[in-house]
């Protein structure tokens, strides 16, 4: 566990003193609230229905630039091979780097839910706590895959083309049940009501986090 | 070898179109447009099972990095892509007559149509890398990865839409068909798995000469 | 009975797509030993050191690394070589004490603050501890890399053309460096295609050409131009 | 309830087609690949033949 902790130490020492992707992520959600508003009209009634929606596509938006850059440190310092040789169990390496995108992907999504109470007057009142599980449950299945494509698609030529191709529709699933349960989430439904999306969130993210420890030596091989 | 499979596809094909058009009775409610399922349904079941080989082939590649396992995986990924676009075509078609438009994000229809999308970006992973040995490798994780993936698909597509609408009447619950339907489907579904290990086994073969070409 | 070579390479193949790039090779490298390899660009001097490093599978033939089969045991050579490559895997924007940690604890060394200044000291890199290395010369930062590998301790040394880029003291430094790694009883295999000063440290020449190892020679008396007429020699009519 | 034979046809006709191209395929990418082995130069290895032609909209 140490060695995955000095992974996650390392990659928040470099992201202080390089501050690239948190500000460029900070920018990038602000443009994207200016882009719905624009896309998609002032009126807000109407646009009520599909905040769920929204929000969440703004999640993802912003999460597939983020996870997009989860291994550009180790390739523009030239270090990919540095991770490869040294000894010990890889999936180490993989936790470090998940458990540093859950941040990132955290505090993106604090960020956007304030700019979206602030512009869609997205009225959370007591629903906070709901919606942080299903923000929670859902941003741990994003990143568990989201990281193991990043490891993939580091080393390939196309691979801004290829990164979202590959994890938008293996995560087809979990947007539906993140969607579907945050909109009940927002109408004031308890928990209990949205409980089979849990069940299928949590089952999720065990299963995508565990493929992803099991798989990553095979990946980082390079 | 494959020759011979070649020719009791063809026959087991044959046998299917004749249980399909001739011996099953015509569906009371939907017409003979329902005689589209003998070909909807059994090439999805085909298309199941090809990913579901593609999930053995990949483990067992990573295990042993076998070079025979990685192209069963490959090739058996690409005749399940063409099983799943042929379902999805064939869907849109049986959609049009039934309820009037090419396409209804019905569940089926759906979840078949993410397999598809998913395994289309297995096959474009591939093709876009060219170190051979690097490509099995990452294949055999995105196949792993997309196979653990179709059950939650199925999940939420149902739960997505039949909170709405009842799964369609595609769904192939043999319960709840006179017999001799059943018969139907089961006789094509052994048609078009045939049809399948006979396009594999060309295809991994057509694999294992380009390897050895490239030498 | 003889020690069991620290390198052990038999009839090594490396192909990629349709070019070979290695073919048959034969090379052993003793404990207390420094080989020299000699060859054109593309000749397969990286390569052959990346499948030692076990960065790149052999397509055919076997590869020992101190005992370890650098296909089937990969985590047991890697416990054993240091690798000091073009990369020499830093970090620019964290210092070179953060790199050290990160570097020692990924490796498993429970690394105390007096170890790393020691190490530091060790490669004359205690002055700039806390500077990023981002501001560092390319032999600061070789210099770092092998800081690394005084913590860890391998037996074995491979190095990609490890004088490149160096100044005269920083070429004297790493030539007193190697020769005392090599009286440690440890092995350097490194390459080089130029003639000079650096082949000082080899105990033996190896010149590869055409995928192999077409010869080698103990480097003995033989000056520097001996090497440059015998490599010409060997290159041309084997490539 | 019409028989709507032509959308019976138009699957079984455009799932035939489909099954023949890709049957096709096969067999012309094993002739190219035999007759470069015949002039024993080794084949260029060709990029990934992509995905076949499972085409979407059927025949009107």
């Amino acid at each position: 566990m140490r060695r995955a902790f000095i992974v996650v130490w390392k990659d928040l020492l470099v992201e202080r003193r390089s501050k690239e992707t948190l500000n460029a992520l900070f920018f990038f959600a602000l443009l994207l609230l200016f882009i719905f508003q624009f896309s998609l009209g002032p009126d807000r009634e109407r646009l009520a229905g599909t905040l769920p929606g929204l929000l969440w596509l703004a999640f993802i938006l912003s999460g597939l630039l983020g996870l997009g850059r989860t291994f550009v440190v180790e390739r523009e310092n030239d270090c990919w091979e540095g991770l490869l040789l040294s000894p010990g169990d890889k999936s180490a390496i993989y936790v470090g780097k998940l458990a540093g995108n859950l941040l990132l992907m955290l505090v993106v999504e604090a960020i956007l839910l304030v700019l979206f109470t602030f512009f869609f007057n997205l009225d959370l009142g007591g629903a906070l706590p709901a919606l942080a599980v299903v923000i929670g449950l859902g941003t741990v299945a994003f990143a568990a895959v989201g990281t193991l494509f990043a490891a993939m698609t580091a080393q390939v030529r196309a691979r801004e083309l290829l990164f979202p191709v590959l994890l938008l529709p293996v995560q087809a699933p979990v947007l539906l049940a993140t969607v579907k349960a945050t909109e009940a989430v927002l109408l004031g439904e308890p928990l209990g009501s949205v409980a089979h999306w849990l069940k299928l969130l949590a089952a999720a993210d065990v299963v995508y986090v565990a493929v992803g420890v099991l798989t990553f030596d095979f990946v980082l091989e390079g | 070898m494959t020759r011979l499979v070649g020719g009791v596809t063809l026959a087991a094909l044959a046998a299917g179109l004749v249980m399909g058009f001739g011996i099953a009775p015509r569906e009371a409610t939907q017409g003979n447009v329902q005689r589209i399922m003998y070909l909807h349904v059994p090439s999805v079941w085909v298309a199941y099972l090809a990913f579901a080989v593609v999930l053995v082939a990949s483990i067992a590649y990573l295990i042993r990095r076998a070079e025979a396992a990685d192209r069963l995986a490959h090739a058996s990924a690409e005749v399940g892509v063409l099983f799943t676009g042929l379902t999805i075509a064939t869907g849109s078609i049986w959609g049009k007559p039934t309820w009037g438009t090419w396409w209804t994000w019905d569940a089926r229809l759906t979840s078949v149509a993410i397999l598809f999308v998913m395994y289309l970006g297995y096959l474009l992973l591939r093709g876009m890398i060219e170190d051979r040995e690097r490509g099995a490798r990452f294949a055999a994780v995105l196949g792993i990865v997309a196979a653990f993936n179709i059950p939650l698909v199925h999940f939420s597509v149902y739960w997505w839409r039949t909170l709405h609408q009842p799964p369609s009447l595609m769904k192939p619950g043999p319960g709840t068909m006179p017999g001799i339907i059943v018969t139907a489907l089961l006789v094509n579904f052994v048609a078009f798995s045939l049809l399948y290990v006979y396009f594999v086994a060309r295809r991994a073969r057509l694999l294992r000469r380009e390897a050895e070409a490239a030498g | 009975m003889i020690p069991e070579p620290l390198i052990r390479v038999t009839g090594l193949r490396k192909t990629f797509g349709n070019h070979r790039v290695l073919d048959g090779l034969e090379l052993e490298v003793r404990a207390g030993e420094a080989v020299a390899v000699l060859g054109a660009n593309g000749a397969g001097k990286t390569t052959l050191l990346k499948v030692l490093a076990t960065l790149v599978r052999p397509t055919r033939g076997t590869a020992i690394v101190a005992g370890h089969d650098c296909a089937k045991d990969a985590e047991g050579v890697r416990r054993e070589i240091g690798l000091v490559a073009h990369g020499s895997y830093v970090y620019e924007d964290l210092t070179a004490a953060e790199n050290l940690t990160f570097w020692a604890t990924l490796a498993g060394l429970r690394l105390s603050a007096a170890a790393r200044a020691g190490a530091l000291a060790t490669v004359e890199l205690d002055r700039a501890a806390d500077e990023r290395v981002r501001t560092f010369s390319a032999g600061m930062k070789r210099r770092l890399c092998l800081a690394r590998f005084v913590l860890a301790r391998p037996r074995v040394l491979l190095l990609d053309e490890p004088f490149a880029g160096l100044d005269q003291r920083a070429k004297k430094w790493l030539e007193e460096h190697l020769a005392s790694f090599k009286t440690g009883g440890g092995a350097i295999l490194m390459t080089t295609h130029s003639f000079g000063r650096e082949l000082a440290v080899a105990d033996r020449i190896a010149i590869l050409a055409g995928g192999a190892i077409a010869l080698d020679t103990a480097r003995g008396a033989l000056s520097a131009d001996d090497v440059q007429r015998l490599y010409a020699l060997h290159a041309e009519d084997v490539s | 309830m019409p028989d709507n034979w032509g959308f019976v046809l138009a699957a079984y006709g455009l799932a035939a087609g489909v099954l023949l191209a890709y049957w096709r395929f096969l067999a012309r990418r094993e002739r190219d690949l035999r007759g470069a082995a015949e002039r024993n130069r080794i084949a260029p290895v060709s990029g990934h033949p992509g995905p076949e032609p499972a085409s979407r909209t059927p025949r009107a």
